[in-house]
């Protein structure tokens, strides 16, 4: 069986949904597929708290949002896209105001916002602290409108279907009937999300394994700036749940063991009782858990079983504004941690969040590779630079969504059909699948072994500190890793919903993403952002402001080549916080 | 149909479809509470032909109403009476204990809390069983 | 608004008003009637004074309106615990008529009682 | 020394079984594990042909419903330990087809949520240009609590009537239908009420309650059926009383 569709959009996430009904309304005719390993409204921006940005308040500007953005991204972003991004973001939340999203508001019923971490002004749009949930809902919900939306809803893609030079096409396997089969395409859009799982500790969720990325990757799309994964201050130990920035917005305070605001000593401001915008706990994520690792270093954090903490103080902010504004860090706490911030500290500690780089893209989504775009986080337009604000990525989903949803109908309406080469080779990938992996009796390696090891490297290597000499035994180490990828065993050999098979695909996803993320990260020899180097802990404009591109060589290499940042209006500067 | 259409053949999957048991109410407590929640009403019928065989009784006069009175000491009514009274308190706690969900009322622009309507429920009977006894035994 | 025509919501509204009835005066009464006065735990009223009171054409008017709600009421949750608890929803036709046409027998019996009284 | 728990799981391979049966596994009980991750460690290390639905972990994806001895649960919000010493039994949610193991088909659901048009209706669209449709805080809490929904299906898999009568479209859909029928933007609900007001709507509920009862995000849907049927019960008294209303 072959399907056929204009657009193919791979992932039904918020970029993915967003990019669909974008599709829709340029040009009804087009029929557009979202095809998604999970229910739309399951995948991962279902989990994201604190709010998205957008200027509406009479006394912010769109500048002042760009250079929070740039100065957060330590002068990594590329100004244009910035601009861009920050002009549509207000429009965009409000679109989706219209399509039902259950913003908090003030009490005159206007849109309310909050402030957040590296941010000047309060621009940040709330659905109390689930605004992720709120804003994936309403656009899963507003899509079922649109007839010309069809869904493939678990269905896993394996490969992209290049012929011609361009995209026509992907590999997906239908998880129920455990059928592999083309869905071919005129235009392709990756929104597939993030690769927080290459790590141990993340906030991600087990679906967040990269996949976007290695298929562009390994379809020859460059990838761009993998060296920067974001490190979010505040998760709960064990499990990694985010506490969301909103908790520190509110006015929460970050404390040592000796229960000390120790930012203080750190150049991110002085400590007042009120929440001070781009000072002390409203530093950006990048400084806040590097900041940790020195006071961890110092012995000043609190050692438990799953590694060192520093507490989340709440308690000050008292029971009403916890259970209106943060109620589900509350409902967390006390689920997961069998703790009520009302009344107790919350024990924290850094907790790998999200990836800053991603498939390279022009402004509009579009990749260097025909009839390939890609938005959201599997996306590096780049507008997050090297460290992204908190409460950017959401309104990013939608803006960069819709361009490229628009950018790939237009390009669609202009190509004619697949041809039959994609179609051989779609046939190939079934025979590797079923041949390499399905049916294999000889395979030696399990899944788990092979990503622990995966995720140990990364943590010890590719942290929140890094060095030449550990990235380098890292990437060794990945390469042997990707070889046992490679001959994994699987104990299930049956069609039906085979979820070992999908998740042995995940990791060999997640070990080729994993490698571009420590090569990209050995060739930056400076620290800018999330990327810090012992070895070389200044930033380096003549050298590095500049985006790193890397590239698949035939043997599975990467090679890293370096595009420079568009500066348009703000010059690279000092990053400066509570001063 | 055949059993062709319940073999797995490749791609074609079949799935299973669990038949509820007729004991399901009996697996959890819950669902039993329901079930004998509606069953309260074989017995709020029975009162009402208890109470009807009352009217009858009194309209026959004073003879035939302490006739009724009597028979409803027999004891098999008074254990038939002593079981439909547990299944009417329950059924009034259950309708009253779920008024809130089915009610929302706002007073001043807020919405009043669900214990509060519980509690109008409640004071409702009160003052509905103080009239009962007011009428018939004054 | 065809939908909106259909006899379920009036059905389900008797059904409702029948259930608070039930609940608010049936306990009391069995009480009294069922409890109190033939066990002799209170005495009981006076054949004329319970003649007076239900004689009265508005308490009998209400009296009505108790049966036959409650009734209702009753037929009504019969009926859906035939089909929920025995799964007999293929008897349809017969549980309909059973516990509809019972309520129905039953308030034309109220009916007349109340009506030939006293 | 780490105490073990038994874990009983159904399975169900429909390429070569005709009907599920269980299998028990022996996992670590450690205080702060959820049954979620008991069910990863089989899948880990005992047995990978083990197959159920996850991805959050955080109790908002809505992929981990499954029935935990009886009670339907999400399985990453609810502790082994609490079950200690065991045996513990997970099964798929009830009512609902099972594709494989723990894993079942919920299509149904997805088609009755489109059908009761989840989507802000308007006469007439405000154009972005005007800024917002104004909604004070009150007028939030109104539909709030009924947006809360994750369409975990925890609820139809307790609510016997689903389970008896597939046709009847169930306590998430007629939540979610007035999340938007109670939104002040919202101007649909006369289109919404030809679905709901059907037998297969809001009538077939008996109120049994626990729809409600297992929800994990206390959206109450069986109160959204009650207040539904209470105001379209109103609404037929009067359009019964006054014909020429409405329309
Ligand atoms: C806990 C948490 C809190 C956050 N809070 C905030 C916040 O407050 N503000 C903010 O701005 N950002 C926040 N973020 C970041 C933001 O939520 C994410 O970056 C964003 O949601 C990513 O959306 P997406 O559409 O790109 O991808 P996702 O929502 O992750 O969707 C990916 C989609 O791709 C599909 N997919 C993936 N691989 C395949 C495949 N191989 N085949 C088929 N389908 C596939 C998946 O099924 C899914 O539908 C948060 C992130 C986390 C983890
Ligand atoms: S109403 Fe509650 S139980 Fe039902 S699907 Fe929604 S969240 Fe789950
Ligand atoms: S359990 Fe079912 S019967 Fe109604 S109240 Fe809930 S939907
Ligand atoms: S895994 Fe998301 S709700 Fe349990």
């Amino acid at each position: 069986m072959v399907a056929s569709h204009d657009v193919v959009l791979v992932g039904g996430g918020g970029a993915g949904l967003r990019a669909a009904i974008a599709i829709a309304e340029a040009n009804p005719r087009l029929s557009v597929a979202v095809v998604s390993k999970v229910y739309p409204m399951r995948s991962h921006t279902v989990s994201a708290e604190g709010g998205a940005a957008g200027v509406i308040r009479a006394d912010d500007s769109l500048d002042e949002h760009c250079y929070d953005t740039i100065s957060g991204g330590d002068w990594l972003s590329d100004q244009d896209a910035v601009e861009a991004f920050v002009k549509e973001a207000p429009e965009e939340l409000l679109r989706l105001e219209h399509w039902g999203c259950p913003w908090s508001r003030e009490p005159d019923g206007r849109i309310g916002v909050r402030p957040f971490g590296g941010m000047k002004k309060m621009r940040t749009w709330y659905a109390a602290d689930k605004t992720g949930f709120h804003m994936l809902h309403a656009l899963f919900q507003t899509s079922l409108k649109y007839r010309a939306v069809a869904r493939y809803d678990e269905w896993f893609v394996t490969k992209l279907l290049v012929d011609d030079g361009r995209v026509q096409g992907v590999v997906a396997i239908e998880l129920r009937s455990g059928r592999i089969q083309p869905i071919l395409a005129k235009a392709t859009i990756l929104c597939t999300g993030g690769c927080g799982r290459v790590f141990p500790f993340t906030t991600n969720a087990t679906i967040k394994t990269g996949d976007g990325m290695a298929l562009a990757y390994r379809a020859g799309a460059p990838l761009k700036d993998m060296e920067f994964m974001q490190y979010h201050p505040t998760g709960l130990p064990f499990t990694g749940i985010l506490i969301t920035e909103a908790a520190r917005a509110e006015g929460g305070w970050l404390l040592n063991k000796d229960g000390y605001r120790y930012l203080q000593d750190y150049d991110l401001g002085k400590p007042t009782p009120k929440p001070v915008l781009r000072s002390m706990e409203l530093g950006p994520r990048d400084r806040l858990s590097q900041v940790f690792v020195k006071e961890m270093e110092k012995g000043r954090t609190i050692d438990t079983p799953y590694g060192p903490v520093v507490n989340l103080d709440l308690r000050h902010l008292g029971e009403r504004v916890i259970n209106t504004k943060l109620p589900f860090v509350r409902e967390l706490c006390l689920k997961y941690q069998n703790i009520d911030p009302i009344k107790e500290m919350i024990p924290v500690r850094p907790v790998v969040h999200y990836m800053m780089g991603g498939v390279h893209t022009d402004i509009h989504g579009a990749t260097p590779l025909p009839g390939l775009y890609a938005a959201g986080e599997v996306a590096c337009v780049s507008i997050n630079g090297a460290n992204r604000l908190g409460s950017n990525s959401l309104p990013e989903l939608l803006v960069f969504g819709a361009r490229a949803g628009r950018a790939a109908a237009e390009y669609a309406s202009s190509q004619k059909e697949p041809g039959p080469a994609v179609v051989a080779q779609a046939e190939d990938e079934r025979r590797r699948l079923v041949h390499d992996l399905l049916q294999r009796t000889d395979g030696r390696e399990r899944i788990a072994t092979v990503r622990d090891a995966m995720q140990k490297t990364m943590e010890e290597s590719a942290g929140i500190y890094r060095s030449g000499p550990g990235l380098a035994k890292a990437a060794d180490r990945l390469g042997e890793l990707e070889e046992q990828a490679r001959r994994i065993g699987l104990d299930d050999h049956s069609r039906t919903f085979n979820t070992e098979l999908v998740t042995a695909l995940e990791l060999q996803f997640m070990v080729e993403v994993a490698r571009t993320m420590v090569g990209s990260a050995l060739k930056r020899e400076e620290s800018r952002g999330a990327h810090q180097r012992i070895d070389f802990p200044k930033r380096d404009d003549q050298r590095f402001l500049a985006h790193s591109l890397c590239r698949r060589a035939a043997d599975g290499s990467c090679r890293i080549e370096y595009l420079p940042v568009t500066i348009t209006r703000w010059p690279p500067g000092e990053r400066v916080y509570g001063r | 149909m055949s059993t062709e259409r319940n073999r797995y053949t490749e791609f074609r999957p079949r799935w299973y479809r669990p038949k509820m048991s007729t004991w399901w109410w009996l697996k959890r407590w819950s669902s039993l509470a329901f079930i004998l929640r509606e069953l309260s009403s074989i017995f709020i019928a029975w009162f009402i032909y208890f109470f009807l065989r009352l009217v009858h009784a009194l309209g026959r006069g004073d003879a035939a109403y302490r006739e009724f009175l009597a028979w409803a000491a027999s004891p098999g009514i008074v254990v038939l009476n002593g079981i439909t009274f547990a299944f009417v308190l329950f059924h009034a706690v259950t309708w009253f204990n779920l008024a809130p969900q089915a009610m929302v009322v706002h007073l001043g622009g807020k919405r009043l809390p669900g214990a509060l309507i519980a509690g109008a429920n409640y004071a409702a009977w009160v003052v509905a069983t103080a009239l009962v006894l007011w009428i018939v035994s004054r | 608004m065809m939908a909106r025509r259909s006899i379920e919501p009036l059905v389900w509204i008797l059904f409702s008003v029948g259930g608070v009835v039930a609940a608010m005066f049936v306990p009391v009464l069995l009480f009294l009637f069922g409890f109190a006065y033939p066990l002799g735990w209170l005495a009981s009223p006076s054949h004329a004074h319970l003649v007076a009171v239900v004689g009265h054409p508005l308490v009998r008017v209400l009296l009505f309106f108790l049966c036959t709600l409650c009734l209702l009421h009753a037929a009504h949750r019969f009926r859906y615990t035939l089909y929920d608890g025995l799964q007999l929803q293929h008897l349809q036709e017969l549980i309909l008529l059973v516990s509809y046409g019972g309520a129905f027998v039953g308030s034309v019996a109220a009916g007349v009682l109340l009506w030939q009284f006293g | 020394m780490v105490d073990r728990i038994t874990v009983e799981v159904a399975r169900y391979r429909p390429e070569k079984e005709a009907e599920p049966s269980f299998q028990a596994y022996e996992v670590p009980c450690r205080k702060d594990w959820v049954i979620l991750d008991g069910l990863n460690h089989i899948k880990d290390h005992l047995d990978g042909t083990l197959s159920y639905r996850w991805s959050c972990r955080m109790g908002v994806c809505g992929s981990c419903g499954m029935t935990v001895n009886g009670e339907p649960k999400l399985t990453c919000a609810t502790f082994l330990a609490d079950y200690a010493p065991g045996p513990l039994r997970v099964e798929p949610l009830r009512n609902f087809p099972i594709i494989r193991d723990v894993i079942v088909d919920i299509d149904d659901f997805m088609q009755k949520l489109s059908a009761v048009k989840p989507w802000l209706i308007r006469d007439a669209e405000k154009p972005l240009a005007e800024g917002e449709y104004r909604q004070t805080p009150a007028q939030l809490d109104e539909y709030k609590q009924f947006s809360m929904c994750i369409n975990c299906m925890l609820c139809y898999s307790a609510c016997p009537v689903y389970g008896l009568d597939p046709e009847f479209i169930g306590p998430a859909a007629i939540a979610l239908a007035q999340r938007y029928n109670l939104d002040s933007r919202d101007q649909g609900a006369r289109q919404r009420d030809e679905v709901l007001s059907k037998h297969e709507g809001i009538w077939s509920c008996t109120f049994v309650g626990e729809c409600t009862k297992v929800c994990p995000k206390h959206v109450d849907p069986a109160g959204a059926i009650q207040r539904y049927k209470l105001s379209s019960a109103m609404g037929s008294v009067k359009d019964f009383l006054m014909p020429w209303r409405g329309k």
